[in-house]
């Protein structure tokens, strides 16, 4: 490393520092004497610059929360079906060979070398299970299209019980709401007092909020992913070596279409249970409340689907607690979280 | 770095701190409680806005907007061919053409190949001299056959590889192709540059608190690199050792060391499948932007001055304080399109893993 | 109170050291800089710490009342979801058992067929009993796990556990109203993280965020799971009853059961506090206080320093300052009730960890 | 160490006095004499005091000096009780424990009886198949077994934790057991010496920008020139003015010009010279404070963050996990009677071994203590010479700025020997043994 170099760095790093302790400049407050109203006008402007970054946080919160407004539209969100057609009438064809391959293949065991007669009728049964899967298919989308159907039809049912539709404070949107308004307020007010007094309440509500958004895009995503692989995934479940691969992603493609019953019972759960704290034990805080319907929200669909593990919740509240500190990485914990979200696969389904 | 630069900055930084000195000397009339708060309002004004705001715009539209342009665009630009590169091991024409990993494949197969001589001259000599027992000498017959067979597909394993490479890179063209491009971009760009929105916002009046955005940036930049990078490395260790998995597989005593590495070596192959899959439900997930009608999906700007939406209205650059080009509004981004898009990028980096978890034990 | 505080403090920073009051005297005298400095860590201190605490009280008070508390099973919450769940099965319930009737009536096939769809038919049966028994079966359940809560919880006084919690998160009964719930050992920690340095001064209010919400957020989750599983009962038994998804519905009637049960746990939790608190001899896992002389000493320079910012005379700050002694050169923290507070979170946790797969 | 601690603190009290005060010139001690005097009435000292960062130094060496006090309160008492903690279990024959455990004992011994009564007229008046009757007397044992059990449970827990704790201390005799304190707590000094670096350090810089402050608002403005001739009087500016005049000669009699033009060109030199070296003076040292200012060359407490983080979380781990070892341990002693019971039926063995496992985990978990306390003894004694230099930090060895890291891993292994030995533990749980 020449010298010119290191000249360099060290000029670079003596004019970057003020830049990195401009930021906190801006805000200090120092112990000099100074007069009432000098220090009115320095308020002033802190009040300028923190009223600013208020705004830009309310705007980032309504922009965030807007998701408790439309729950019943993002519960049911799927993916159109005409859109998967083509696709998946490419992957068909895609599969098509690999089924007559099978199809010719076992058809001239059949006639060739038909030694056995157990032989026979295993190569009967595979032949029969063969067509029927080029059968399946064949009709794949027209299955999909049924469970997508199906699942949003039911989740829809549910939340027909509830009153979702309504932006209300009794209402699921309402209350998920006060989980994280409360804290947005309370960042509010702990900013006025100092500037960076409210950022991990900030980082709190941003974190479950986009935990939220996020959770349902992905699903709308996956549910994407495993119909168009709706074909392969019979494929794969029709020949008996691969028929373990199949198996699984059968279940990956029946629990992501059936997320959204899980969130629909949430809803329901949600004001249900709000309903009935309120009768049991009235005065029940709500912000508490709020909270723990957002873990709800989250949480109940593997609940329903008796994925869930407890510990893992624990974990969950305890990562988000502990990562809110580090004014890093808001969002790398929900990529965190919806990594697990993806991954999440319990032996306890394996038998479906 | 060139001398010159160096001095420009030098006497940049000297210019900064001499004309900042005048202000640590001059001092207001402390009997005129005017005066006094006029000097606070001022000393605080030129810490925020002289000082601070600037700096952080600075750092936000002259740094990170070209970083944006040109690293953030990069994979949304070029993800087909990241996506479909491939090494090659026999084709000394093709692009991803590299002796070693066809050197380290032929290595490893005269590493294996006198244990398979010895094992076959062992079993014939156990056929022919010490035949025991019928069934023993069928053992043996079958032994002799399976290790004959995998001698066979262990001596081809480079053309295996190959053609493997060659399939997988087929069937995800194939794949990949079917995106339709418009959509993807259209989907990446709204995550990556949502999140650059949302990080100028914020960032211009604290950058603590948008920390968080900024630093998805680079993982939306760069993560999806990383795994196809991953891929490559895997695949090539694993083609090295695919032989000996082979000749493992082949051993009743090592089968599962045998099976564990084919698969991983197919796994690994075909990822690129996977990774074009999810291109192709990128693309197809453009449709979420439509989830809720235009009027009731909210929107944010990256305008950071309370005028600024005024501003664009009437044309004028929201953030502008220069007139530079880079201080343009950048246009709002929607709750939808920002929530598709970055899990867009989470899904090419979550499905590889998903796949990696779901596909195991897939051999007899 | 926050209000009246800063008002004060304001007021007599303000009046004691200016010469003239008039409004420009006022404006001109130069104490503005540490008035604004103190008052803004001392408003900061005070509103988090508010901030974090609230309910705080209503925890301490219903804490038994809190565990104890159960879904009416009976109620319109959870029979309207039952309910609902009930009309979603029952065509299925209805379709299976005609459908074995069939089975059993005309294709009366191997007698070992016979035999299976005899057994699915009376487990079918049973299910069906039980199903439109479930509210009576469920307020049981529940009735039966909330006496046996009572019944445990009267073993050892509850009080010395929200005393102790009082003690970690709260304040001891012998402070001044307008400190009283600042004085803690937490809230010690906390205040002197906000004057060192702001930035530390919300790092230490999470441990108060941690356990008063997360206690808070508890006993609601658990409420709710409750709701859930008594809801989707009918579900679980279905499910249960079938040979292909018998594991998914012993999982849920698992949880139903644990969820229910987990008030014993925590009512056993609580005990187990109780007796280590009482069992532990003083001083053990304690982080001793600063010697009492040292004390008196850290607390006039620190009453001291911030009575001479804000210009309160000094007289007037030595008022407070037994009390930051008495709090400094009392043991900062004691482990054990310190970790009893967080073993409350934690064993629930373990405890629905252990108790997976009890079912046959 | 002490010493060490001692001679830092002293350090970081002597460096204040040092640190100059703008308007009185008088140290901080005089200062503080002053405010600390009731009958006095003059607040402007305390106002100047106050005013500047000297109060904030004097604020963050306070800050420093209790979390120096709390560190070696907790170190004294690792040193003192480690073993203790590690020894200490919760006693069943307590009243109070004894107590609870036999409401558990009473109300399961009565369900005992009911299955016992029920069994005995099982076997007696129903007289079905021998097998059935076999078994049932083979429940009927285990039953009454399982009776006893339960109603001595207290003394077998009392026996167990005996036998552990036993065991712990034979093991803890082994090898000078004072090493692992020893080193666990020089980590935790060692990462309370940079904080008092990182904050006491700047303050000489900062001093540096006091002086230029001090320069600037006091001794410049009373800076004059060495000599003026006749203008001695008047401001800066009307001195140079009375000298361009007469330099231009306007308004100025001839008389002067004609008289001592010399006289008027010295005192213009002079003049001239002396405004430069004030400006120049001005120049510099505003440049110094303002660069320092700017720079920001002061004591930053979140600097210390992490090494205090690492601090306190080396501190919870410890008295964490012991502390919660006690209490679950309390737990399970509570409820062992049920787990006995549970383990004594068929349909709820799976879960009375569960928790008879946890029991038996949570109790010898003190053994694993005393074995890495052991190991990390041993392993120091038989650390060849000079192999504690490799480190981080300022490279000589027991610095006070050096961290070694063989005492970094000792430190670390008593830190996590509960966690390891609980996923061993789930492993054999997992594992279905039994």
């Amino acid at each position: 490393m020449d010298k010119h170099k290191i000249i360099t760095v060290l000029v670079i790093a003596a004019f970057f520092m003020p830049i990195i302790y401009a930021d906190d400049t801006a805000g200090e407050d120092s112990l000099e004497a100074k007069s009432f109203a000098k220090v009115l006008g320095e308020e002033a402007v802190k009040g300028i610059s923190k009223g600013w970054m208020i705004w830009m946080c309310q705007d980032l919160y309504t922009f965030l929360s807007s998701i408790t407004g439309h729950l019943r539209e993002y519960i049911i969100a799927n993916p159109p079906i005409d859109d998967l057609k083509g696709v998946q009438g490419f992957f068909i064809a895609l599969m098509q060979p690999f089924f007559v391959l099978g199809i010719v293949l076992t058809s001239a065991y059949l006639l060739l070398y038909s030694e056995s007669p157990r032989g026979r009728a295993k190569a009967k049964a595979v032949l029969v299970r063969l067509v029927y899967a080029l059968v399946l298919v064949s009709l794949s989308p027209l299955i999909i299209m049924l469970l997508i159907t199906f699942s949003s039809n039911l989740s829809g049912a549910i939340m027909d019980y509830t009153n979702v539709d309504s932006t209300s404070a009794d209402s699921a949107g309402g209350i998920i709401e006060e989980g994280s308004g409360h804290m947005h307020h309370m960042f509010d007010v702990l900013t006025i007092i100092h500037r960076t007094g409210g950022v991990e309440l900030l980082l709190l509500w941003e974190t479950f909020l986009l935990i939220m958004n996020f959770v349902i895009a992905m699903r709308y995503l996956l549910v994407i992913l495993w119909s168009i692989m709706f074909p392969v995934t019979l494929l794969l479940f029709s020949f008996t070596p691969t028929k373990s691969i199949g198996k699984k992603f059968l279940h990956q493609t029946f629990l992501w279409i059936f997320v959204q019953v899980g969130w629909a019972i949430a809803v329901l759960l949600i004001e249900s249970s709000v309903r009935g704290m309120d009768i049991a034990m009235p005065g029940y805080p709500m912000a508490k409340i709020g909270l723990a319907c957002l873990f709800l929200f989250l949480t109940t669909p593997r609940v329903v689907f008796g994925l869930m593990d407890w510990l893992s919740l624990g974990v969950e509240v305890v990562e988000i607690v502990n990562a809110a500190p580090l004014s890093m990485g808001a969002l790398t914990m929900d990529e965190m979280k919806v990594e697990r979200e993806v991954i999440v696969e319990e032996p306890a389904l394996d038998n479906l | 770095m060139k001398e010159n630069r160096i001095i420009i900055l030098i006497t940049a930084v000297a210019l900064v701190c001499l004309a900042c000195a005048p202000f640590a000397i001059a001092e207001a009339d402390p009997l005129d409680p005017i005066a006094q708060a006029a000097e606070g309002a001022a000393e605080a004004s030129a810490k925020y806005f002289i000082v601070a705001i600037p700096i952080r715009m600075w750092f936000q539209y002259e740094m990170m907007y070209p970083w944006m342009l040109s690293y953030g665009e990069s994979f949304i630009n070029n993800y087909k061919e990241a996506i479909l590169a491939n090494p090659s091991l026999l084709d000394s024409s093709a692009k991803g053409y590299n002796p070693g990993i066809t050197n380290a494949v032929s290595y490893s197969i005269s590493l294996m190949l006198p244990f398979y001589i010895l094992a076959i001259v062992l079993t014939g000599a156990y056929i022919m001299f010490i035949s025991g027992s019928i069934e023993g000498r069928v053992k043996a017959k079958n032994l002799l056959k399976r290790l004959v067979v995998s001698m066979i597909f262990f001596s081809m394993s480079p053309l295996i590889l190959e053609t493997m490479l060659v399939t997988s890179q087929s069937i995800s063209s194939a794949i990949i192709n079917q995106a339709d491009p418009a959509n993807v971009r259209m989907v990446l760009e709204g995550g990556i540059w949502g999140s650059y929105v949302i990080f100028c916002k914020l960032g211009v009046t604290d950058l603590e608190i948008s920390i968080a955005y900024w630093t998805s940036l680079y993982v939306m930049a760069w993560l999806p690199y990383m795994v196809i990078g991953m891929r490559h490395i895997m695949m090539c260790l694993f083609c090295m050792v695919f032989p000996i998995g082979i000749a493992l597989y082949s051993f009743v005593y090592m089968r599962d060391i045998g099976r564990k590495i084919l698969e991983q070596t197919i796994v690994w192959i075909y990822l690129q499948a996977f990774l074009s899959m999810a291109i192709l439900v990128i693309s197809l997930g453009a449709s979420y932007y439509y989830l809720l009608p235009a009027d009731q999906n909210p929107k944010l700007t990256n305008a950071i001055m309370p005028l600024g939406s005024l501003g664009e209205s009437l044309g004028m650059p929201s953030t502008g304080y220069q007139g530079s080009p880079a201080y343009v509004s950048l246009g709002p981004t929607s709750i939808l399109s920002y929530a598709v898009g970055s899990m867009g990028y989470a899904l090419l980096i979550a499905v590889p893993f998903m796949m990696l978890r779901l596909l195991n034990k897939f051999l007899p | 109170m926050l209000i009246i505080f800063s008002l004060l403090t304001t007021v007599i920073a303000i009046t004691v050291p200016t010469p003239d009051l008039s409004l420009k005297g006022i404006l001109l005298s130069k104490t503005a800089g540490q008035t604004s400095w103190w008052l803004k860590r001392t408003i900061y201190a005070f509103v988090s710490l508010d901030y974090s605490k609230e309910d705080f009280g209503f925890i301490i008070d219903n804490l038994s009342d809190l565990i104890l508390i159960n879904p009416d099973a009976k109620g319109t919450e959870v029979m309207g979801g039952l309910h609902f769940f009930l009309s979603l099965i029952q065509p299925l319930y209805l379709l299976t058992i005609t459908v074995t009737a069939f089975y059993l009536i005309f294709i009366s096939g191997s007698p070992s067929g016979r035999a299976k769809a005899k057994s699915l038919m009376g487990s079918l049966i049973l299910g069906m009993i039980i199903i439109s028994l479930s509210p009576v079966l469920l307020s049981a359940l529940a009735n039966f796990s909330a006496i046996t809560t009572k019944a445990i919880m009267g073993q050892a006084d509850v009080s010395v556990v929200t005393d102790n919690l009082q003690n970690v998160f709260g304040a001891p009964e012998n402070m001044p109203d307008y400190m009283a719930s600042h004085t803690c050992t937490l809230c010690l920690m906390h205040w002197m993280a906000t004057f060192t340095e702001i930035e530390l001064g919300y790092y230490t209010f999470l441990p108060f965020m941690i356990m008063i919400w997360g206690l808070g957020v508890y006993f609601f989750l658990r409420f709710a799971m409750i709701t859930l599983w008594m809801m989707i009962f009918p579900l679980s038994m279905l499910l249960y009853s079938f040979e292909t998804t018998k594991a998914v519905g012993r999982n849920m009637l698992e949880q139903t059961i644990m969820w229910i049960f987990l008030q014993i746990f925590n009512a056993v939790v609580i005990i187990a506090i109780t007796l280590c608190i009482i069992q532990s001899q003083p001083g053990i896992m304690t982080v001793p206080g600063v010697p009492a002389w040292m004390g008196e000493l850290l607390a006039i320079g620190i009453v001291g320093t911030a009575a001479g910012a804000i210009n309160i005379p000094f007289i007037g700050g030595l008022a407070v300052s037994p009390v930051v002694a008495a709090r400094l050169s009392s043991p900062l923290i004691e482990f054990i009730p310190f970790v009893g507070c967080f073993a409350m979170l934690l064993a629930p946790l373990f405890i629905m960890r252990l108790f997976k797969g009890f079912l046959p | 160490m002490k010493n060490k601690i001692f001679s830092l603190l002293a350090i970081a009290l002597l460096l204040t006095p040092f640190l100059p005060i703008p308007s009185a010139h008088a140290t901080l001690i005089e200062t503080a004499k002053k405010q600390f005097n009731p009958f006095n009435k003059d607040w402007s000292d305390i106002r100047h005091y106050l005013g500047d960062e000297n109060f904030e130094h004097a604020r963050l060496i306070l800050y420093l000096l209790v979390l120096g006090i709390y560190t070696w309160n907790i170190t004294s008492d690792i040193l003192l009780n480690l073993n203790t903690y590690i020894l200490m279990n919760p006693s069943p024959m307590e009243p109070s424990v004894l107590n609870v455990m036999n409401f558990f004992i009473f109300n399961l011994q009565v369900v005992f009886i009911l299955a016992i009564a029920a069994t005995a007229l099982y076997i007696v008046f129903s007289s079905p198949a021998p097998k059935k009757r076999a078994k049932a007397k083979s429940m009927l044992g285990r039953l009454v077994m399982g009776m006893l059990l339960v109603s001595i449970s207290p003394y077998i827990m009392k026996l167990f934790f005996d036998l552990s704790s036993g065991m712990t201390g034979t093991i803890l005799n082994q090898a000078d057991s004072s090493v692992a304190a020893t080193e666990y707590t020089d980590i935790i000094w060692k990462l309370y010496f940079p904080q008092v670096l990182i904050i006491v350090l700047p303050m000489a810089g900062h001093s540096l920008e006091y002086n230029a402050h001090h320069v600037i608002k006091h001794e410049l403005p009373n800076m004059q020139p060495e000599y003026f001739g006749n203008l001695q009087t008047g401001t800066a500016n009307e001195q140079r003015d009375l000298v361009v005049e007469e330099l231009l000669g306007q308004g100025a009699p001839e008389a002067i010009i004609a008289d001592d033009a010399d006289q008027i060109m010295n005192d213009q030199r002079a003049f001239i010279s002396s405004n430069t070296k004030k400006m120049i003076q001005s120049k510099v040292w505003g440049t110094i404070e303002y660069g320092m200012r700017y720079m920001k060359i002061a004591p930053h407490p979140e600097q210390t963050f992490a090494y205090l983080m690492a601090e306190i979380a080396m501190i919870f781990a410890l008295y964490g996990f012991l502390a919660l070892r006690y209490i679950m341990l309390m737990i399970w002693v509570i409820l062992f009677p049920l787990s006995l019971f549970l383990s004594s039926f068929e349909l709820t063995r799976g879960l009375g071994r569960n928790m008879i496992e946890q029991t038996v985990f949570w109790t010898i978990l003190q053994i694993f203590y005393a074995v890495s306390i052991d190991v990390i003894a041993v392993g120091f004694s038989i650390l060849p010479k000079g192999y504690d230099y490799f480190g981080v930090g300022l490279n000589y060895t027991g610095g006070m700025f050096f961290i070694s890291f063989f005492s970094l891993a000792a430190a670390i292994l008593l830190m996590l020997t509960p966690i390891l030995v609980l996923m061993l533990s789930q492993r054999l749980t997992q594992m279905d043994l039994g």
